[in-house]
């Protein structure tokens, strides 16, 4: 391993590619049973913005706990949540994650240090507060990381977290996963600030901002944060720039974005290309290694779709479980 | 002149036909345009579901995309309402509230009387609500008694295109806060619906169908339920007459009173949660004015205490279904499943 | 052991004791210790009323000010909760609720069931409630009607001293999120309270005084005038069951059908606004499940649809009065004002 | 006139220091009255605040609008509000700014654009941002200010309205009165940023600090930020560092002040103080006149005390009246 340039070695590194395809792949079969009327509800994809999940989520362990958004599939993937309950749970199944009762947008496993998606926008920042209040508490080392986009960071909850984290001095990082939209609507016009690093600054909390497709930046800049919260010197901002490649939700049509932009991210921006290209420009893989590891994970996404097809659903009775833990 | 809409188009051609009459409304609301700052095509959405679509060519500017702030905006909603204008906010889910509730009801809701009744505050607050869509749990919710339990607040809920058109240009124009809130499900039902502009008043509800044997009230979706329930019921030979009450503040108590006053019997349908909700509000009014014409116990029949789960199986059993009003409606007359056994 | 302790009192020492005896309970709120990063005296306030006075001397840095920042500490606070805290919140006043109600009934009520029964929120929220403080429009609401709406919340208002201990010991080990409500009016109010650590189960409603002519249901500073009607009645020769309810989810309605199946007769009193109330509820569930004992419509006495005005004199007829109970309860025996004239 | 180093005549001027008179003997009769049992409720005083009230509602006519906060004594009577109706108001009499109805905490004067003081923290954010929204359709060249607290200044309502002001380009200005504390906290310890310049910028706004209790430098201050709004220059952030001369309300015991804090402020940073001496310096007033002043404005307060304690108090049927315009 003397010419590996990367701070992993290869079966880290090898990890983190295959993390990323299981979501790719996960997120690209969800586009096309949705399509087909398989998938009921609401379902955003984090296809493309793999790197961003991947590299934060390889400095941590089940002690550490992270605060998800509606587009939360990548988050789960790379905590860690079992791909087959996703599954389910997106299908409804009562083997799902939640049993059935909560869908695509709150998918958690709080065994995973997972604490859910969040149908509400902004709602995890003072919730992975209060993870790394409690591991704070504990003194166990613990951290807790949010992830919010770009326009969920205009949320009042979201903007009240990040002061409550630097008054406090929490082990907890902020995550902007910034792909340029919320909804229909561009970053640049609803996000008042010139970057993130002088809204972090205005809060007091130092800011980075790397290329949320680079998987080998996002790695490193999360590391040193991360690293930091754990040692007691407090919150910060990570800002990843990235791309979404398909639409807000499913169904979207996208003709607010720019004739050819999709098309250009998927051939210039594509964190998984851009990964496996340098991984093989290092000599640490092979095409054929990631070629398996590609069909691995293809069947692994298969296996949960034909499972989740197959699960059994849940019983009138779940109906009216689990409200209170007595009641 | 009329012709065919859906509950969507209503609502747009309410919005439409308002924006044009008075310059002084406006609407805002996340991606109630669709496509603010970005590179591709302007109006891009009309509000998450289209119901805005194509007021933007229309109206320009007085449309106005939001940063996802949800008090900012509602707040500002309300700040211009006291300064002249008759906005329109867009909380696309009514769910949402829970991000922006104070600006409604510890501002909106008491301007006017924290104020010596030096205030006016007309705003609009449209939000989806209602189970249904498989939108899980922070996205089905009906929080229609918690608006209600507020003084200062107007609450609206209408079941079909028609009444959508005509309240919600009442609601334009009516000088207090009024919360808006359209069932996502009723969104594709099409109706008759004129052309031309018409307010529906606050406090009238609407009698669908006569009977003489009980009383069906509800309000938004479950009205169809009721309907249903009422076809149902007819086969048996018992009449119901039900009641669409549109507006649950100001609400209608003396149609509801008139009717059980006949019928002696009241069933309360409320796809709402059943703690202190429309159902009981309804109960409890008519038992405490009305109890001398009540030959039984009212009978309520509502969403479970539970949030709205996500997977299709359960949330199909969470909207009270026409079957479980019917059997409440039997149970005002006193007939048991074992009755029905027999009979059938 | 007993002594005559404050309602203010009980609760610090409820606080007191759950501190001592579990290391996961942690104190958050604005001002509760008080003086954090100015020059003086630390511990200064102790709550801006004094509840959470001297616990900061005793358990140091597991009581923690915030910043003014509800939404952020009291989801802090839900999400420590999911991560092995048992946290007490304290939202000064409940008013305040509609800047953080997302935290509370989307995030911390709906955790267990949207995650499939795998997550324990066991968060206590205190706040406090109620008027007569001449506090105004936004810092006098009971609200007691919204969180007892929302499925997965608890909502516990205690009455006097020896139960805000008990519930409070209560709400802090239950593993799911209680609303603690705290009404302003009797934390002056003394009584025998044991100096032990005591827990009172939820869904159990305390019956204060028996008598079999009428049933008063009713919970928090009411309870009072509740008595207070009593005693009128009595020299009326009408002897009232007072029944507080002690907690409002969960209810317990047994002991008031078993009540009401002996008076046949039922007032409840809400000082909560009249729409969708706790009244509204409680009198709706026994109109459905105990219509034949009911030998006159349930009346609900409560305060009126408007905000809380500021003036005394204003303010004073808000909250109901044990006059209006007495009447309510004369109502449902048939005793009209000109029955009593010719009584008197 | 030819030796007024200052912007403004001495007409004006004197208006001035009659505003700051006649708020600082309100409030100082209030903390009197309060103590004596006289007035029901909680009552926030301004006292050693008046510098900025009155700077910035120099600017201001009754097209413009504010939104004010529990500490509204001050903006009231500086934005014109009837100081009879007010104590009417706080005596809980019919005669009150809103009949009785609101007190202390709500007083509010529409028609002098005054949208009320608020019991609620942040509230007046969005609100003046709706002010500034009505204005810009309008095209009336009117502006909204919100006056928020230190405390308040981490409210998630009022941090959004940052955002939305700068989004939207409204004729807003936000001022921030920092006295040093939110009831007993301190500001240095609950507010993260190192400088509320930075709180600005990180909602892309300017941001300018000055001393508030220099009724001048406020004044300066304030025309800029509020010619620029009214030009469409955009929103804007002036906080004003200033000294609570009170408690947080009446009957705070202070103890987290520190020994000599008060004593010193009103020694060395009463605004009113340093006024009437730089106006004296200038020669633009001699003692006798200031001296006219404040006889005349205790009149007017001795005034306003005996008319609420004679008006008549609401009648029990105004209990059910206003709750909507028509319902
Ligand atoms: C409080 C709240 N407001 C609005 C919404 C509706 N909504 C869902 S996703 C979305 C856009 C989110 O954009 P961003 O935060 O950038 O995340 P992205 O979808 O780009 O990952 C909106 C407005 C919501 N779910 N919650
Ligand atoms: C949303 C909300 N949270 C808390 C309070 C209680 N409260 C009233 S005043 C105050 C402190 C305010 O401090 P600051 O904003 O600095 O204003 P100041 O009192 O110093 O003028 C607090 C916490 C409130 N009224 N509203
Ligand atoms: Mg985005
Ligand atoms: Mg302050």
């Amino acid at each position: 391993m003397l010419d590996n340039p990367f701070p992993l070695n290869k079966t880290d590194l090898l990890k983190a590619y295959r993390t990323m395809r299981t979501i790719r792949e996960f997120e690209e079969r969800l586009h096309v049973d949705f399509a087909k009327g398989d998938i009921p509800g609401f379902v955003h994809l984090y296809a493309g913005e793999e790197a961003c999940a991947t590299g934060i989520m390889m400095h941590l362990n089940d002690n550490d706990r992270i605060a998800s958004t509606h587009r939360g599939h990548g988050h789960c993937i790379a905590k860690g949540v079992d791909v087959h309950e996703m599954m389910a749970e997106i299908y409804g199944r009562a083997t799902g994650a939640c049993r059935g009762k909560g869908g695509s947008m709150h998918i958690a496993d709080l065994s995973k240090g997972m604490m859910g998606a969040n149908g509400i926008l902004g709602a995890g920042g003072p919730l992975a507060c209060g993870a790394a209040l409690a591991a704070k508490h504990r003194k166990d080392g613990g951290v807790g990381i949010t992830f919010v986009g770009d326009g969920a960071s205009n949320q009042g909850m979201f903007l009240e977290s990040l002061n409550l984290a630097a008054v406090w001095n929490l082990p907890v990082v902020f995550v902007v996963e910034n792909n340029g939209y919320a909804e229909a609507t561009a970053m640049e016009w609803a996000v008042s600030c010139d970057s993130y690093i002088d809204r972090a600054t205005g809060f007091g909390l130092p800011g980075v901002t790397v290329d949320g497709t680079d998987f080998f930046a996002v790695h490193e800049a999360a590391g040193e944060i991360i690293r930091r919260a754990r040692e007691g010197g407090g919150p910060a901002l990570l800002e990843c720039k990235m791309a979404r490649f398909y639409g807000h939700f499913e169904g979207d049509a996208q003709t607010y974005r720019a004739k050819g932009e999709i098309e250009d991210l998927r051939a210039n921006r594509d964190c998984i290309k851009l990964m496996a290209a340098r991984l093989k420009e290092a000599g640490l893989a092979a095409q054929e290694e990631l070629d398996v590891i590609d069909q691995e994970v293809a069947a692994l996404i298969e296996d949960a779709v034909r499972a989740a097809k197959a699960a059994p659903l849940p019983q009138p009775a779940d109906l009216l479980q689990d409200v209170y833990v007595a009641y | 002149m009329s012709r065919k809409i859906s509950m969507k188009q209503a609502i747009n051609e309410a919005l439409d036909l308002e924006m044009s009459r008075d310059p002084t409304v406006i609407l805002m609301g996340e991606d109630i345009v669709g496509g603010t700052g970005a590179p591709g095509e302007k109006d891009a959405w009309g509000g998450v579901l289209g119901v805005t679509k194509g007021l933007y060519g229309k109206h320009g500017d007085r449309l106005m995309d939001t940063p996802l702030s949800e008090s900012a905006y509602i707040g500002a909603a309300i700040g211009a309402a006291t300064c002249g204008l008759r906005p329109v906010a867009e909380l696309m889910f009514i769910d949402f509230m829970g991000v922006c509730f104070d600006q409604i009801f510890n501002q909106a809701a008491k301007f006017r009387y924290m104020f010596g009744g030096k205030a006016e505050t007309p705003v609009v607050i449209r939000g989806m609500v209602g189970a249904g869509f498989r939108a899980a749990a922070q996205h089905s919710q009906m929080l229609t008694p918690i608006f209600t339990h507020v003084p200062g607040l107007k609450v609206v809920c209408p079941s079909n295109a028609y009444d959508a058109k005509g309240l919600l240009i009442q609601s334009i124009r009516d000088n207090d806060p009024v919360i808006f809130c359209e069932h996502k499900a009723l969104y594709g039902f099409e109706m008759d619906v004129p052309r031309e502009s018409y307010a529906i008043p606050f406090g009238e509800a609407n009698v669908l169908r006569d009977g003489d044997d009980v009383t069906l009230v509800s309000y938004g979706l479950t009205v169809h339920r009721a309907m249903a329930a009422a076809e149902i019921l007819a086969q048996e030979k018992i009449e119901a007459e039900v009641i669409d009450l549109r507006t649950l503040s100001p609400i209608d108590r003396d149609t509801i009173i008139d009717s059980v006053e006949r019928t002696g019997r009241l069933v309360v349908i409320d796809e709402a949660h059943p703690r202190c909700n429309i159902a009981t509000d309804i109960s409890a009014h008519v038992c405490q004015h009305a109890f001398g014409a009540l030959k039984a116990g009212v009978q309520m029949v509502t969403a479970p205490h539970t949030p709205v789960p996500f997977s299709p199986v359960l949330e199909d059993l969470y909207i009270p279904s026409a079957e479980a009003i019917a059997a409440a409606a039997r149970r005002t007359m006193g007939i048991t499943a074992a009755d029905q056994t027999v009979a059938a």
